[in-house]
């Protein structure tokens, strides 16, 4: 018995580091190390965590598309690609976008902010609560996302987010990531990068990579944790939520709109 | 009272196969681009990421609206009790079941994933009145059923009244319901309107009635059968009547935007510099779907004649489509008001920069689509009144039961 | 294990012999029995090409249960389209490689397993329920709803509740073919299952469930229209005549 | 007049189907059939010794002769489609008059002697041996069957409960066991040319009545021929037809019509029937020898066509099995079926615009049509199917300002039989043939109520005269039911011309 | 003892995957060819619901533990009709759809995670409850 477990070990120390070889292959160093180092999650979340983002537009800066960069990197929209015969103005419209960039004028000052937006995680999510079949979900732990097995892809989810932060996609799929699923028909917006939650990573792709670019404009974190940076963040500085109006809690905050 | 007899639509042979033949090939062309959209994918239709519900969500609404007001009739015979009606409650129950069918049609074949309809049947997330749309439709398939079941079994008599007051009740439900799905998008200020409600039961009388209307003559003229004078006036004078009421119910819905400040972008927008949704709203909806109608169906003379409220008839579908596509794509097309008093310079997400509307443009497999559904609703008629006994063999004045024409007032009873 | 694979194997070898036998021994006796004098239910297609309509609709829509008893034809329908669709969904277990129309639809079997039980429950109440109904029924058309119910309920069990091993079906089934049993999974439902099955083969010439061939049989629905066009004789009418010739039956002569 | 011995079944705005209640009919039965009637048509006189064996021979000798019976037999999964379609069981509540629970009378004795399952099993699959108490209920209830078909119309796989009771009939008069009523008609057409056993010189005497009548009437000569040689036409009609009400009111408007067309006819005395008791009696052999007279009367009088007057079993054997039975017919006129009905020969003449009307004639009469169920189920007129439906309805319509259908559901193919069909025309049977008559008579008196309805037409003899004696025991007047060419008769408008009163009017050839 | 059969004669499992080196499947293999559907359908829900990477029933890991290899040692996708899933369900002519969206070939930076959670939910089914597999 035990020579046969330790026969197991050997040979799945040896494929490892095949896969590894593998991952190296496809991205940057950095993150497959990163990878080989995560504590999988083994007990369902609870509500004793809040995720949430918090954005200083202040130091959101003109031209920079280093965040929606990473998300399409991180969850794999960038190995989308136009369908043969598509209209290139069409593709715009019809391709998945997780997080954009937005640059503002005040209609009174004149004075422009930038700032990444993507799926707000509200507390009261109107997508959630239109969803027929219950596909459009928040997870305990406060990520508003889609179970893609359930999803009939209605699209009615799209209709009543505020935000438009949901995409449907279009067209069939192929090289998708092992760790990001998605496909043909259904709907899906940005999940916290779900996937690094669960396997116990500080942060998210775009935070990660703002600050790698030195802006820091996101900060991710626990909401509900009242020491989290996240927490001090807004306890010290004057944000909001886009479409205060609609009393959505969301868990995306903006400084400095 | 004298008995209603009922024949089936005698049609001869060739002629009958051939109508079928044509809707088959509606059906079949419009299954055909489901095929083609769902092995594509939906980039081949016009829709997007910001609209996402087009032009088969137009017709499916629209034959779903429609099916609830084309029981109407039924309901007036014999809810309220309007035994001229009588003779027309089976044509009214058939034809509502096969535009609810026709509609449904429509809606999953344009879902992402229409091969997990049964996860749809099986899973509910009851907080959405999507969810309870399935549970109204399907109930109303069965309530209908057992309606046209009471009117059609002499077992069924005693049956009658209670059934048509459910459905009633529920066809209520239904249109309201449908309109919801939209009334209650709280995101888009175009939907934000309780009044969507009443005003989709309205719409859903007008067109129901003008469909059936339609249906009733063609089914009629085809197979030789009389409809009398007395009974033409009174359909075309309750169609007359649920129009106003649309028009009315129009008015209120736009005034009430206009006054509210924060909808007066989207109201300047839509009724002046929509381009084409404007074209849709004043000529689709305002001017061929209501004015003109009305002014056929109010003429002394034209509105007597067959063919004059047959083309009324016409009319009014038109504008109900004109009108739904205003409804649902224009309110989508329109962008969501993010940042109130700043102007969006750029956006990776066609955010509406400029207050530019989201483009969309329909694609042939979306229309084709929503022809099959049209052609999937008169299929299923043609068929019901072929091989069961739904028409009635004569609407000739004369054998029509005597009925109080002078106090009209279908509205009042009706809704 | 090798016991049970060889016991299955030969039942089935035995039950595909009584289906297959019987039956064409039933076929060849109605197609070679005459029908002597022309008596289509009227009105009647006046055609050949008519009568395969006709025979079209009475098989795939049940035309004549439509008119005679909405009820019957609901129910009945529902389990026979609920059957064909299993049938389809079957095939994958005999046929290698399973044709594509035959892959698309065997999902739908699952659908129709399920119609057919429905189906089939609905007739078996009326068995109980409408006292005609009841008067006519004997104990072996009670035993052939069952058998059929049992064998229904017991696919729907594999299907959702207790799995079992297809990939070993199919192998025993193509290795019947080889005369090769393959070891069969020793799964109680699957045993059960096959059992009423094979029953149900070796009972189906020998039952009322010849009405599925019979159908194609009855000359009041499968004759055409034609008899002052065509003259139409059985043999041993004809033998009649030679042996006994009418009066005058040449008018000249 | 009618004084019932039974209880007549009370009319209701539409037919209940009733609950079950067995036996109710089992003193039902016919009178048995004298050796003096079996002799003449070839069955023995008395029920012989070995009957059962000799049965159960006969019945595989019929299982190999027709195939709609071994496949009948075969065939029903006792779905209760046919269960409340017959109008005896309707009109008797006698669950053996239900279609099935008729076949299963002979199916029962068929499992027993020719299955697999029936001989292992006979209680599993409902197997019985051929008893006495058997062949009695056979008697009893296959003598309970119009042989109407209404049955077969409704069973998904068509089967016909009027086959299996010709079958049982036949196995019957084979043992020795018939039927009076039938076999004693059969010898009379044997004997002297048709059923009433009217003698040659009689039919002339009728004949010659008629056209005194009918010229008294109208001041036109219509003629009514027999045994005319060289006539384009024979005429082939029942016997009723020559003299009872209000069958020859039919047979004078045969004769108008035949007049305006200008053509000529005649009847025949060797043929002077149209009706064919064998098959009632599901006997080829008889059937074929009724049959052939209509062929030895055309060859002798040398006619070119052939036409039937108004009768529904008659029409069945003509126009589905007179080819067969009597066949070929290529020394007649190729340009018209053989044989026609005297409706579609009326109607043809209708659509040329050769027959002028006053409809007003028949003002006084609200008129209805009772598709009489071999014609309906059995048979077709004119070019397309259906044509028996539209055919007569033309026909009145054209005669007639005021026509109403019955029920939908009772009539064309779903027609509900007089209830006197089959062979069960006789006195001995009048409680079936009251009650098999509710259901057709519950939707006469429907249109009646509701449209003022005051007359039934119908096409048949058998119908008429089933009618004219049971209407009465439902408190209906017996000349409520009139023939077609009767409403034809009235409302025709003969020409009349100088040669009226010549002797011999040129027959236009 | 059910598989009298060598499991070379019955079993699709491709040759130099890792899983022909291993004995047993993370369920009895009499097991998983009856109840895997049951088993990742299970996991798919915990999963995607309560965030748990940790079971053995992750397809992601059946991915990388049956992927075979071509000639160049490319990994090949598991759902083609001569791979591991592939094979079996072309078998059957069932439509397996869930590669539409999941990654056919473990392919991305955290594959190894993925897998790895597998692994080691099997190991304490071996260990933990002793062997399962002759
Ligand atoms: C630890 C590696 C490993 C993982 C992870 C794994 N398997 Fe397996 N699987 C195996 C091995 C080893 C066998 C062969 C066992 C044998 O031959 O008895 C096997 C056999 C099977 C079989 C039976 C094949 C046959 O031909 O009989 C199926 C089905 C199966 N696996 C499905 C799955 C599924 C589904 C998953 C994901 C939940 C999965 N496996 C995950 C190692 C693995
Ligand atoms: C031993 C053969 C075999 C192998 C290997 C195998 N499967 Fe299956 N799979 C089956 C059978 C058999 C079914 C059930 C078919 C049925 O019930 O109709 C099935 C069904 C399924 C289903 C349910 C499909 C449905 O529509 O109900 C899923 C999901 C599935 N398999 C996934 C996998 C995955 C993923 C793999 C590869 C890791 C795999 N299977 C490998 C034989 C296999
Ligand atoms: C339309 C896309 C889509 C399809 C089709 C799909 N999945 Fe998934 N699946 C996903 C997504 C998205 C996740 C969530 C991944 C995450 O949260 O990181 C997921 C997660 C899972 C997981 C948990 C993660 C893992 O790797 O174990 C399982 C198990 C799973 N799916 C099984 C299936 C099976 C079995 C099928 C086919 C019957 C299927 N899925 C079809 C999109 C899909
Ligand atoms: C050509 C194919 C077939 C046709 C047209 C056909 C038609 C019918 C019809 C019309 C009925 C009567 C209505 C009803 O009770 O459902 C019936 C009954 C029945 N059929 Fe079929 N059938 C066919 C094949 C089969 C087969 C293959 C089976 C069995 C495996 C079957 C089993 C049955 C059974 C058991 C009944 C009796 C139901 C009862 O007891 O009420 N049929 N069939
Ligand atoms: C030799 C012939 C047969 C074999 C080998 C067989 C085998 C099977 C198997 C393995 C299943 C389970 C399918 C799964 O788990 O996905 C099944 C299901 C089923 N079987 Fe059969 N069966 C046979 C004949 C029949 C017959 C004749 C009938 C009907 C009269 C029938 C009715 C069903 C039904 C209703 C189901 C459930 C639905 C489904 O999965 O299709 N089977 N059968
Ligand atoms: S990466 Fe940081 S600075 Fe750059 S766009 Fe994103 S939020 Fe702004
Ligand atoms: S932002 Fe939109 S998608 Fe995200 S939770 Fe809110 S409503 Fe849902
Ligand atoms: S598209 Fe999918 S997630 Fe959105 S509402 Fe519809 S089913 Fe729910
Ligand atoms: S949190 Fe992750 S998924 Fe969301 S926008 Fe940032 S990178 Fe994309
Ligand atoms: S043929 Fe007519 S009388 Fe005879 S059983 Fe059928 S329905 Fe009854
Ligand atoms: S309708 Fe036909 S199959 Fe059904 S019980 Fe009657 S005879 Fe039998």
């Amino acid at each position: 018995m035990s020579e046969r477990g330790t026969e197991i070990d050997r040979e799945r120390r040896r494929l490892l580091g095949a896969a590894a070889g593998a991952g190296v292959a496809l991205v940057a160093p950095a993150v497959v190390v990163r990878a080989l180092e995560t504590t999988p999650r083994d007990a369902p979340v609870d509500g004793r965590v809040r995720w949430g983002l918090a954005i200083d537009t202040a130091k959101c800066a003109a031209g920079c598309t280093a965040c929606v960069d990473a998300c399409a990197r991180e969850n794999g929209l960038d190995l989308q690609h136009p369908p043969e015969g598509a209209e290139p103005a069409d593709w715009a419209t019809q391709r998945a976008v997780w997080v954009r960039k937005v640059r503002l004028r005040d209609d009174q000052t004149g004075r422009e902010t930038n700032l990444p937006l993507m799926c707000q995680h509200c507390e009261h999510p109107p997508c959630v609560d239109v969803c027929p079949t219950g596909a459009s979900f928040k997870r305990a732990d406060g990520i508003v996302m889609v179970d893609r097995h359930t999803c009939i892809g209605c699209r009615y989810c799209m209709m009543a987010c505020p935000y438009k932060a949901r995409s449907f996609i279009h067209e069939a799929l192929s090289d998708q990531l092992s760790h990001v699923p998605r496909g043909k028909g259904c709907v899906e917006s940005c999940n916290l990068c779900v996937h690094r939650r669960d396997f116990g990573l500080p942060s998210t792709a775009c935070a990660e990579a703002c600050a790698e670019t030195g802006h820091g404009a996101i900060l991710f974190g626990d909401l509900a944790d009242p020491d989290s940076a996240i927490s001090r963040f807004l306890a010290s500085e004057p944000t909001r939520q886009i479409r205060e109006d609609l009393a959505l809690n969301t868990g995306v905050r903006y400084a400095g709109v | 009272m004298k008995r209603i007899v009922y024949r089936e639509w005698r049609l001869a042979p060739a002629r009958y196969w051939g109508i079928l033949g044509v809707l088959a090939v509606m059906v079949g062309a419009g299954l055909l681009a489901f095929a083609y959209m769902e092995h594509e994918g939906h980039w081949v239709t016009g829709m997007n990421n910001s609209v996402v519900w087009g032009t088969p969500h137009v017709f499916a609404v629209f034959l779903i609206i429609a099916s609830s007001g084309a029981l109407n009739i039924a309901s007036i015979g014999s809810v309220f009790r309007k035994p001229i009606y009588k003779p027309l409650g089976r044509l009214s129950g058939l034809l509502a079941l096969a535009l609810l069918a026709g509609g449904l049609m429509v809606l999953v074949l344009d879902l992402g994933r229409p091969e997990r309809l049964v996860v749809a049947l099986t899973n509910y997330n009851f907080k959405s009145i999507f969810a309870w749309n399935i549970f109204l439709y399907t109930g109303f398939m069965a309530i209908v059923i057992t309606y046209l079941w009471s009117m059609a079994d002499r077992k069924g008599d005693p049956f009658i009244r209670p059934v048509g007051v459910f459905a009633l009740l529920w066809r209520l439900a239904l249109t309201t319901g449908t309109g919801s799905i939209f009334g209650f998008l709280v995101a888009r200020q175009a939907y934000d309107a309780a009044i969507l409600g009443p005003m989709f039961v309205a719409m859903s009388f007008a067109y129901g009635l003008a469909v059936f209307v339609l249906v009733l003559m063609f089914g009629f003229a085809e197979d030789r059968r009389p409809i009398g004078a007395r009974m033409l006036r009174r359909l075309k004078n309750l169609l007359a009547v649920f129009v106003l009421a649309v028009l009315y119910f129009t008015l209120v819905y736009h005034l009430t935007s206009a006054y509210g400040a924060k909808d007066q972008g989207l109201e300047g927008w839509l009724l002046f510099d929509g381009g084409v949704y404007t074209t849709l709203f004043w000529v689709g909806w305002i001017l061929l779907g209501s004015l003109v109608p009305l002014g056929i169906l109010y003429h002394p003379v034209r509105g007597a004649e067959a063919p004059w409220v047959a083309a009324a008839c016409v009319l009014v579908i038109l504008g109900g489509l004109a009108a739904l596509a205003v409804v649902i794509i224009a309110s989508q097309a329109y962008p969501l008001q993010l940042f109130p008093g700043k102007t969006i310079l750029e956006s990776g997400f066609l955010d509406g920069v400029g207050g530019q509307p989201a483009p969309y443009h329909p694609t042939l497999p979306e229309l084709l689509l929503g022809f099959g559904g049209v052609g999937l609703a008169l299929l299923i008629t043609a068929v019901g009144v072929r091989v069961l006994q739904f028409l009635p063999e004569s609407l000739a004045d004369e054998v029509l039961p005597i009925d109080e024409e002078t106090i009209e007032q279908p509205v009042a009873k009706a809704a | 294990m090798a016991l049970l694979t060889y016991s299955y194997a030969a039942l089935f070898y035995v039950a595909a012999l009584v289906l297959v036998s019987g039956l064409v021994v039933k076929i060849v006796r109605y197609a070679r029995t005459p029908a002597p004098l022309k008596i289509p239910t009227t009105p009647a297609p006046t055609s050949r090409s008519g009568v395969a309509l006709r025979m079209t609709r009475e098989v795939v829509l049940f035309e004549s249960l439509f008119r005679g008893n909405k009820w019957t034809w609901i129910f009945g329908w529902i389990f026979h389209f609920g059957l064909f669709l299993v049938t389809l969904r079957h095939l994958r277990y005999f046929i290698e490689p399973v044709w594509a129309p035959i892959a698309l639809v065997q999902p739908f079997g699952i659908y129709g397993g399920i119609a057919m039980v429905i189906g089939l429950l609905g007739l078996w109440a009326r068995r109980f329920l409408v006292d005609r109904v009841r008067y006519i029924s004997s104990t072996s058309d009670h035993l052939m709803l069952a058998l059929l119910v049992l064998i229904g309920t017991s696919g729907l069990l594999m299907k959702f509740v207790f799995h079992t091993d297809v990939v070993a079906i199919k192998r025993f089934f193509l290795g019947l073919y080889a005369l090769d049993p393959q070891p069969l999974p020793a799964d109680p439902l699957l045993l059960l299952h096959l059992l009423l099955v094979a029953l149900l083969m070796i009972v189906f010439p020998y039952s009322k469930l010849l009405h599925a061939p019979g159908l194609f049989f009855s000359p009041t629905r499968n004759q055409v229209d034609d008899p002052r066009e065509r003259r139409h004789l059985a043999p041993w009418a004809r033998a009649l005549e030679q042996q006994a010739p009418a009066a005058s039956s040449d008018p000249r002569g | 007049m009618a004084k019932a011995t039974f209880d007549v079944p009370e009319l209701t705005p539409y037919t209940e189907v009733p609950a079950v209640t067995p036996g109710a009919m089992a003193h039902s039965a016919p009178f048995v059939s004298k050796a003096e009637f079996q002799g003449p048509l070839g069955f023995p006189g008395e029920l012989v010794e070995d009957w059962q064996t000799r049965a159960i021979d006969k019945m595989g000798e019929l299982l190999g002769k027709y195939r709609s019976l071994r496949v009948y037999l075969d065939s029903c999964v006792k779905c209760g489609a046919c269960t409340d379609k017959c109008h005896y069981f309707l009109g008797t509540q006698d669950p053996k008059n239900m279609p099935v629970g008729r076949q299963d009378l002979m199916r029962k004795v068929y499992r027993r002697y020719f299955t697999l399952g029936g001989r292992l099993f006979p209680k599993l699959v409902g197997a019985e041996d051929f008893t006495k108490e058997v062949l009695d209920d056979w008697y009893s209830y296959f003598h309970q069957c119009s042989q109407c078909r209404r049955c077969s119309v409704f069973c998904p796989y068509g089967i016909d409960t009027a086959e299996i009771s010709m079958a049982a009939r036949e196995i019957m008069d084979s043992i020795g066991v018939g039927q009076k009523y039938c076999n004693e008609i059969i010898g009379k057409v044997y004997k002297i040319g048709n059923n009433l056993g009217l003698p040659g010189p009689a039919l002339v005497d009728t004949l010659e009545g008629l056209e005194e009548d009918v010229f008294d009437e109208t001041g036109v000569k219509v003629r009514y021929p027999i045994d005319e040689e060289g006539a384009e036409i024979l005429l082939v009609t029942p016997s009723a037809d020559f003299f009872a009400e209000p069958h020859v009111d039919g047979l004078i408007g045969y004769g108008k019509v035949f007049h305006a067309a200008g053509v000529s006819w005649t009847l025949s005395s060797h043929a002077s029937e149209a009706a064919n008791f064998g098959m009632f009696i599901g006997s080829y052999d008889n059937m074929r020898r009724v049959a052939q007279r209509i062929r030895e009367a055309a060859i002798a009088l040398k006619v070119k066509r052939i036409v039937f007057g108004e009768c529904g079993h008659a029409w069945r054997v003509a126009y589905s099995f007179l080819n067969t039975l009597a066949g070929p017919w290529d020394f007649l006129d190729p340009r018209y079926p053989v044989p026609q009905h005297i409706c579609e020969f009326t109607h043809d003449l209708i659509e040329q615009g050769r027959l002028t009307f006053d409809k007003s004639e028949n003002d006084d009469k609200v008129i209805t049509f009772h598709d009489s169920c071999n014609v309906a189920r059995a048979s077709r007129m004119g070019e397309v199917p259906g044509g028996q439906f539209e055919i007569p309805r033309a026909i009145i319509r054209a005669t007639c300002n005021h026509f109403y259908d019955m029920d939908e559901d009772t009539i064309r193919d779903r027609t509900f039989c007089c209830g006197g069909g089959g062979g069960l025309l006789t006195d001995d049977l009048i409680e079936l043939r009251v009650k098999g008559a509710k259901p057709r008579l519950d939707a006469l008196n429907n249109v009646m109520q509701e449209k003022g309805v005051t007359h039934m037409a119908a096409i048949c003899a058998i119908c008429k005269s089933q009618f004219t004696k049971v209407l009465p025991y439902y408190g209906m007047e017996m000349d409520q039911i009139v023939s077609l060419h009767q409403l034809v008769s009235n409302a025709i408008v003969l020409e009349g011309g100088e040669d009226d009163d010549e002797e011999d009017a040129p027959a236009a050839a | 003892v059910l598989t009298a059969m060598p499991a070379s004669a019955r079993s699709t499992v491709v040759p130099g995957s890792e899983a022909a080196g291993l004995g047993a499947c993370v369920e009895p293999t009499e097991l998983m060819r009856r109840q895997h559907m049951e088993f990742i359908k299970h996991q798919r829900d915990r999963t995607v619901h309560g965030g748990i990477r940790t079971s053995k029933h992750s397809l992601a890991g059946c991915v990388e533990c049956h992927i075979g290899h071509d000639a160049q040692g490319q990994a090949v996708p598991i759902d083609r009709a001569d791979q591991f899933c592939g094979a079996c369900h072309a078998y059957v002519a069932v439509d397996l759809n869930c590669f539409d969206c999941h990654a056919a070939v473990p392919r991305g930076p955290m594959a190894g995670s993925l897998a790895e959670a597998a692994r080691r939910a099997v190991d304490e089914a071996q260990h933990g409850q002793g062997a399962v597999q002759p």
